[in-house]
């Protein structure tokens, strides 16, 4: 079943044209990466899907988990997320002076149902939704051993736990369709293999979709399904990790020719 | 050239560098490799002066340059290309360039380097007149390169500058940083990138936790086993 | 267990308190009393302000347009209907409005509510603003209201103000509403609503992007501030016996401005502290206006107005050299309390994660 | 030095003054010190006891006015306050005194609100409705037919004033049409252009423009400018040295009623008065300082009849009977409100100073 | 429909001095927003005291020509000197501390030098207005027909028009300029570029304060009366000017101040009845441009990039 789909979706900023006509389909389970040079409008595009920026033109669709396709274009971010779709930034976008507890904690606000009349009294209803919430947020928190740092401030942490942790943060809003931008980024090859490995992890454990960002050819080349490439706002590929590395226009407009080392 | 000795940094009452001695000798280039958090930023940052060091002791052609303001700092020959990239983003492409030369009067000698640079990222020149604000990531970094090298600095050092950057334009970058080397410029270089950054070293540090914990030339480096667990992971070599 | 026991303990405060607003309502004089009561009815506005401002992160300036609004609701529902014509003596009050009479407790609730609606109101156009622009968009609209206060003669009787509203000098009334007001912006504040107001003031888009509506909950924490502002206008109003629009210039948001700033913004009870020292500090400080002798030499820097002088030099100082305030974004709590008693030095070694 | 005071509490009798000394109106309390330190300097003993004043300054605002009237009962423990120039100050304090039922009389507040409900609050001056009236008799006895108002509508006294006007004027004249327009403006503003404008093209007669001088003072500075050489009339606050310093030529011919005037001062208190006010300051004596003056007497005249100084109920009671009190401003009888029924002056700008033109009494 | 009679019934030299007095009134408004947006543009923060500097200058004014008795060209050359250097002190006291903090301690810092300068001008000057010298050539009244205007009134628009192209040239073209607007994006980065920007920042100091003292000596000859809280008006109505044009840009301060001053008199003359409410209006000028342009008319219109 297809999970996302965008139907020509174009963004353009004064006289740039940061992303034309992209089509994009993804189906549930998989997890797809987008490459492409700098500049190509990848980031633009997850910011399109989730509410971020308003396509100039063009149709984002998704399909919320009745089935139902809908139309989320045009929709709050904050909507959006309420669907089912969410996602980490680029240059981390963490509740800086808040704990680690707390950021996750806010990812479950979401689904809350109590008003803050009765929230503020502590009525019954309310409790009990948030004692779920925080044995949910345990169990997130234990599974990146941030449990131990979660009275921490958010800014305190090492950067590769930071990244871990808006990784969790967008997990507790129990997304179907997670969108990762850059999520490697700064890390070093180590490191990336192990998130390449907590990627199928989460991706097994919560059932996800996952679409993602990516320069390290490696973790692309060894976790996706399939792979889009973006040049210049426009699709220049698409398929299989194999059919990209060998496409010789991905080749000279983004990975450059392979020389070992 | 450029002497660290003993330098200790911290932030609030948490030590970032916990004594940390490296030398940078003329015309190399010098890599600092190291986890995240490790403080490799912090230790380029202190010594352009933007972080007040707590002790020890930074010399750069024996001139003592501990505790001076970064403007002073500057006006030595070293230039910083911070980590995320900070152009002016305010300020079109060509004036971020022109402003990399603040401290220079030769009008006519910044013209040409502003050539220079186009002519190493075609991409900045089509973008000459666009606000530094608007460009990708990747055009981002090479003009944070670029506006470093307009102060025709003798030391250069650079933050990350691969960071979520295309492999091509990684390429490109690595192959920059060698071309200037080759003009004489001696280079400071911090990455996560171990790989090529060691490729392309003469000399290498690894940074753990505010500590040096190994040094050697790069290919020595890259051969060893602790290194590549490490730094490097498994496969591919 | 330890939940248990900070429960009883705040039981315990509360109540000791209460008997100390007996104490001062019935055993001291008024002139002490005015100024427990003004620092309670400071400390509410104070809170209001922190909800937008410290926990929110919307720097709002209207503060002393929502007091207006409320004071205004006690000024007019709560005069004697008798003594209305005397009051009303330049245009007689509207007759839709001319009997309706309203208890003290009522017109408080009915100002915030009041309150509540027109930020409710401007809320549309203006929580979409960022940092200044919203400072000044909210400072406006609390000079528009008192000009239109001021033009609406036969409501409000324009600049003649409205007096004898029935006084209020009772410090357990008083007392009672500060406290109500303190649990609940409390409560709320450690509720997944106050966690979500944190989310906004750290990264809106970051917040966006978790689910949270942000204008649903900037428009929440921009309401619940205006009614406690109507609540805290009221009884500023009803403290002071009369009100007019002169009184809720601009600059009166500046008072409050300090209280949450010299508290810390962020922190409740830096807010309740701040209340304090400020309208506490400002009487003492009137020693400066007053002529000084030393040796039977009159020193002639102390004058009328070298107090605000002093004033304004200590609030610049502070922020200056103390800007997080007292608290910062800490919360005196019953744990950190017990912790220190129990180790008077420990706060100055490393914080470990002390929950258990 | 609060040890002296102690010590000292039995020979002195303190008396409570309260006055905005900064703020928005520091000019008129500066004015009304100056009146009520000389009569203090003139009368400085009742009942065989020096009478010592404490000074407060209210700032032109009223949560610090209420403070301060607190403050001077309960920690100075005056009996009788003296206070204050700006009626919503005075109504601040009101339930104050009205509370610990301590006599306080007004200098210049003229809102008829201030005695109102209030028997503890009483004053010296005349109140709104009365000048207001006054002025439209002037008006009208000079020929006026058209005139137009422009008053400051966040000021309570101007509109106070203007409303009083309005209403007696056109009971004179008989038309409604004769007030041709009334225009606002705010406090603090500082072009009138646009208003003047306006109103040059409807030719009034006169303009009654009452409100606070120095915003009258450039309204009719910018009425010159714009060609508009009708009078001006207005209110006592206009009688300062600052609105003819910054009006200049152009408040040439301006009038006012006030409380006061050499040419009219007929009690010998007056002449006193006169002679210590021009030792002191120099110059002339605006009409504030006169009253605050006499606000000071009924204050101690009150203490006097009433024999006691320490009982303020005694105190209050005895100042409501006040009758025929020698004062500068006249013989001073207070009303069973508590306002003083005083004649009124007119006095108009002329070669720089006020001059007498005219005198309205009470009838 | 009131307006319409209110038009018809308007004269055409009521009409033509209605425009006089709204041009002069929004060039003097123009000129201290443009202070406003000066030092907004560099340190992206609201300079509260700036209406207080006007204040300043204005007794600076007073005590030259008044009191020393020095000609008044030589005291506006002097007042225009010591503002700049009384606006280079404020940053140093109350702003360059807190380089390194939070906006809000910035803004909160901004409204305490304000607060202190209005008390401090209260407790040395008393709280009594003091006349601005008068200044015969240019407080003169001369008349076009039947429309009036006083000598200053034609100076006005021409200095701030002056003013506004001298400024955009110094900002847009010249290294100065350049480095400006280099701090203020990123002055630590700014530093690592050789730049001084403390020097930067005083410079931009100076330029806004002399810009509000030449905008004070316009306005203390245009409405002479000095007291300590004459700036809080202007310097609010010149802020929003400021900020309806786009802050941080200056030809939006020029557009904010000429619609804040025309606005307001059109106000008046065309809706009299309306004319206590005349200070709302900026306000809600202010709140239904802001809630169309979040940035203002003419402010760079910006979609954050995430
Ligand atoms: N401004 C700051 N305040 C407090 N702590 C800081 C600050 N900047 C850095 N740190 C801390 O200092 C340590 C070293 O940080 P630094 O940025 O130098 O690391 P790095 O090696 O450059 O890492 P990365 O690869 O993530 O860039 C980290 O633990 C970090 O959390
Ligand atoms: N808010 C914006 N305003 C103006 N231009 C923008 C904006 N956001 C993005 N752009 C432009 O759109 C283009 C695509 O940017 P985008 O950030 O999507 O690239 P990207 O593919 O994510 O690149 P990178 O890998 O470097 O992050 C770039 O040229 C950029 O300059
Ligand atoms: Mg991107
Ligand atoms: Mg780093």
């Amino acid at each position: 079943m297809t999970i996302l789909r965008t139907d020509g979706i174009m963004m353009r900023f004064g006289g740039v044209v940061a992303v034309s006509n992209l089509q994009i389909k993804i189906e549930e389970h998989e997890i797809v990466a987008l490459i492409g040079p700098n500049g190509a409008g990848k980031t633009t595009a997850f910011n399109m899907i989730t509410g971020i920026y308003t396509p100039t033109e063009g149709n984002v669709l998704y399909t919320d988990e009745h089935g139902r396709e809908v139309k989320i274009t045009g929709k709050k971010p904050s909507d959006i997320a309420k669907l089912g779709i969410a996602r980490t930034f680029q240059n981390i976008r963490l509740f800086k002076e808040l704990s680690v507890y707390e950021n996750v904690m806010i990812a479950k606000h979401l689904h809350l149902k109590a008003d803050f009349f009765s929230a503020a009294l502590h009525l019954p209803h309310y409790k009990a939704e948030q004692v779920k919430a925080e044995v949910e947020v345990e169990k997130l928190l234990k599974s990146v051993n941030l449990w131990e740092l979660r009275e921490e401030k958010a800014f305190s942490l090492p950067y590769g736990q930071q990244r871990h942790l808006e990784i969790v943060r967008a997990l507790a809003t129990n997304p179907r369709l997670l969108l990762l931008d850059e999520p490697a980024a700064g890390m070093n090859p180590k490191e990336t293999e192990e998130l390449t490995a907590f990627i199928r992890k989460i991706r097994e454990q919560y059932q996800l979709t996952i679409f993602m960002i990516e320069h390290h050819m490696e973790l692309v080349m060894d976790i996706s399904d399939r792979i889009y490439v973006l040049d210049f706002g426009e699709t220049i590929a698409s398929g299989t990790p194999q059919a990209i590395q060998d496409n010789e226009r991905v080749i000279s407009a983004y990975l450059g020719v392979e020389e070992d080392a | 050239m450029l002497k660290v000795e003993e330098l200790v940094v911290a932030y609030g009452g948490i030590e970032a560098l916990k004594g940390i001695s490296l030398e940078v000798p003329a015309g190399k280039i010098i890599t600092l490799i190291g986890a995240n958090g490790a403080g490799k930023s912090t230790l380029l940052r202190t010594i352009i002066g933007l972080v007040k060091p707590k002790s020890g002791r930074i010399t750069y052609n024996d001139k003592d340059l501990t505790g001076l303001n970064s403007q002073k700092i500057v006006t030595t020959g070293i230039t910083l290309v911070p980590e995320g990239r900070r152009v002016f983003s305010n300020l079109t492409v060509w004036e971020n360039l022109k402003i990399g030369a603040y401290m220079r009067k030769d009008e006519a000698e910044i013209a040409k380097d502003v050539a220079w640079i186009y002519s190493m990222f075609p991409r900045l020149e089509e973008r000459s007149w666009q606000l530094a604000g608007t460009l990708s990531g990747g055009e981002q970094q090479m003009l944070a390169v670029g506006r470093a090298l307009m102060s025709r600095p003798r030391l250069i050092m650079m933050d990350e500058p691969s960071l979520g950057l295309a492999p091509l334009v990684i390429k490109d970058i690595f192959r920059i940083i060698q071309e200037i080397n080759a003009k004489g410029m001696t280079i400071l270089l911090i990455e996560q990138n171990a790989n090529m950054a060691l490729k392309i070293a003469d000399w290498a540090y690894v940074l753990e936790t505010g500590r040096i914990t190994l040094e050697g030339t790069g290919s020595d480096l890259l051969a060893n086993p602790e290194v590549r667990d490490a730094y490097l992971g498994k496969k591919k070599s | 267990m330890a939940k248990k026991r900070n429960l009883i303990l705040t039981v315990i405060l509360l109540a000791g308190l209460f008997g100390l607003a007996w104490y001062i309502n019935f055993e001291t004089d008024s002139y002490l009393r005015r100024i427990v009561n003004l620092c309670m009815v400071y400390a509410i506005i104070g809170l209001s302000m922190n909800l937008t401002n410290g926990f929110t992160g919307q720097f709002s300036l209207g503060q002393a347009g929502f007091m207006a609004i409320g004071a205004y609701a006690v000024g007019i529902f709560t005069v004697p209907v008798s003594l209305r014509p005397s009051v009303f003596y330049a245009a007689p009050m509207h007759p839709a409005i001319a009997d309706i009479h309203m208890p003290l407790w009522l017109a408080l609730i009915v100002g915030g509510l009041c309150a509540a609606l027109v930020a409710f109101l401007i809320g549309a156009p203006v929580l979409r603003l960022r940092g200044d622009y919203l400072a000044v968009a909210t400072l406006g609209f609390s000079e528009i209201i008192r000009i239109v206060i001021t033009n609406a003669q036969t409501i409000t009787n324009g600049a003649l103000g409205i007096k004898d509203i029935p006084p209020l000098n009772d410090v357990r009334y008083i007392f009672a509403f500060t406290a109500a007001v303190f649990i609940f912006i409390t409560a709320l504040i450690n509720t997944s609503y106050g966690r979500a107001f944190k989310a906004i003031r750290e990264d809106e888009i970051a917040a966006e992007a978790m689910g949270i509506d942000l204008f649903k909950h900037k428009s929440l924490a921009f309401m619940l501030s205006a009614f406690f502002a109507g609540i805290g206008g009221g009884l500023y109003a009803a403290l002071l016996g009369t009100v007019d629009p002169k009184n809720f210039l601009f600059t009166l948001t500046y008072n409050f401005l300090l209280i949450i700033v010299l508290g810390g913004m962020g922190s409740i009870t830096g807010s309740m502290i701040g209340s304090i020292l400020v309208t506490a500090g400002l009487e003492f400080l009137r020693i400066f206006d007053e002529p000084l002798e030393l040796f039977g030499v009159a020193i002639p820097l102390f004058r009328p107005g070298f107090r605000m002088v002093i004033f304004s030099v200590l609030l610049m100082a502070l922020v200056l050299f103390w800007r997080r305030g007292i608290m910062g974004t800490r919360e005196f709590t019953w744990d950190k309390t017990i912790a220190f008693c129990k180790n008077p030095f420990g706060i100055f070694g490393r914080k470990g994660v002390d929950k258990a | 030095g609060g040890e002296k005071k102690d010590a000292a509490k039995s020979d002195v009798i303190k008396v409570g003054v309260f006055l905005p000394l900064t703020g928005d109106n520091a000019a008129g309390g500066e004015l009304e010190l100056r009146g009520i330190k000389l009569a203090n300097k003139m009368h400085p003993e009742v009942l065989g006891k020096k009478v010592e004043l404490v000074v407060a300054d209210n700032k032109s605002d009223k949560a610090e006015a209420a403070s301060v009237a607190a403050r001077l009962i309960e920690k100075d423990k005056v009996k009788v306050i003296i206070g204050t120039y700006g009626s919503s100050l005075a109504m601040a304090a009101g339930n104050i005194v009205k509370e610990n039922k301590v006599p306080a009389i007004g200098t210049s507040c003229t809102n008829p609100q201030v005695t109102a409900n209030n028997d503890y609050y009483f004053r010296a001056c005349f109140i709104d409705p009365f000048q207001g009236t006054v002025m439209a008799n002037y008006a009208f006895k000079n020929g006026a037919k058209k005139v137009a108002i422009i008053q400051e509508v966040s000021n309570d006294y101007a509109v106070g004033l203007a409303k009083f006007f309005k209403e007696a004027f056109v009971k004179l004249t008989g038309s409604p049409d004769s007030i041709i327009e009334v225009a606002n403006y705010q406090t603090g503003d500082k072009d009138f252009s646009a208003i003047l404008t306006n109103i040059k093209a409807k030719n009034p007669d006169v303009i009654f423009a009452p409100g606070n001088f120095t915003e009258s003072a450039l309204l009719i500075k910018q009425a010159r400018q714009l060609g508009l050489t009708v009078p001006f009339l207005g209110g006592d606050t206009w009688e300062t040295q600052e609105f003819i310093d910054v009006g200049g030529k152009d408040v040439e011919g301006a009038s006012l009623s006030t409380a006061f005037d050499r040419e009219k001062a007929s009690t010998a208190e007056a002449k006193k008065f006169l002679d210590a006010y021009v030792k002191e300051y120099k110059g002339e004596p605006s009409a504030l300082t006169a009253l605050a003056y006499d606000a000071y007497l009924i204050a101690i005249d009150g203490i006097k009849r009433a024999g006691t100084a320490t009982d303020s109920v005694k105190i209050r009671d005895a100042i409501a009977q006040t009758k025929d009190l020698e004062a500068v401003t006249g013989k001073t009888t207070l009303d069973k409100n508590g306002d003083a029924i005083k004649a009124a002056v007119i006095k108009t700008v002329k070669d720089g100073k006020f001059k007498y033109t005219d005198f309205v009494d009470v009838k | 429909m009131e307006f319409f009679e209110a038009f018809v019934n308007m004269s055409g030299g009521s009409f033509a001095q209605h425009m006089v007095n709204g041009i002069s009134l929004g060039s003097l408004y123009a000129m201290i927003a443009i202070g406003y947006t000066m030092v907004y543009g560099i340190l992206l923060m609201i300079n509260f005291a700036h209406g207080d500097i006007v204040m300043m200058a204005c007794y600076f004014t007073f005590f030259g020509i008044s009191v020393f008795h020095i000609p008044w060209y030589l005291t506006f050359i002097l007042v225009i000197i010591t503002t700049a250097l009384l606006g280079v002190v404020i940053e140093r006291a109350a702003y360059r501390p807190l380089r390194d903090a939070p906006k809000n301690s910035v803004l909160i810092s901004a409204i305490g030098a304000s607060f202190l300068l209005e008390n401090l001008a209260n407790y040395l000057f008393s709280g009594r207005p003091l006349r601005f010298p008068n200044i015969e050539v240019l407080s003169q009244n001369l008349s076009l027909g039947s429309v009036q205007i006083q000598a200053i009134s034609l100076f006005i628009p021409v200095v701030t028009i002056v003013c506004l192209m001298i400024l955009l040239h110094i900002v847009n073209n010249t290294k100065i300029g350049m480095s400006m607007r280099a701090v203020s994006k990123d002055y630590e980065i700014a530093r690592v570029m050789g730049i001084n920007i403390d020097n930067v920042i005083s410079i931009t100091f100076a330029i806004g304060s002399a810009l509000a003292a030449i905008g004070a000596i316009m306005w203390g000859i245009r409405y002479p009366g000095i007291t300590p809280m004459l700036g809080v008006m202007p310097g609010l109505k010149c802020f929003i000017a400021a900020v309806i044009g786009g802050v941080g840009n200056i030809k939006g301060a020029v557009l904010g101040g000429f619609i804040l001053g025309l606005g307001e008199i059109i106000i008046v003359a065309f809706f009299p009845q309306l004319s206590g409410y005349r200070d709302a209006f900026a306000f809600i000028v202010l709140i239904v441009i802001l809630f169309y342009k979040p940035t203002g008319l003419l402010g760079e219109k910006t979609t954050e990039k995430v």
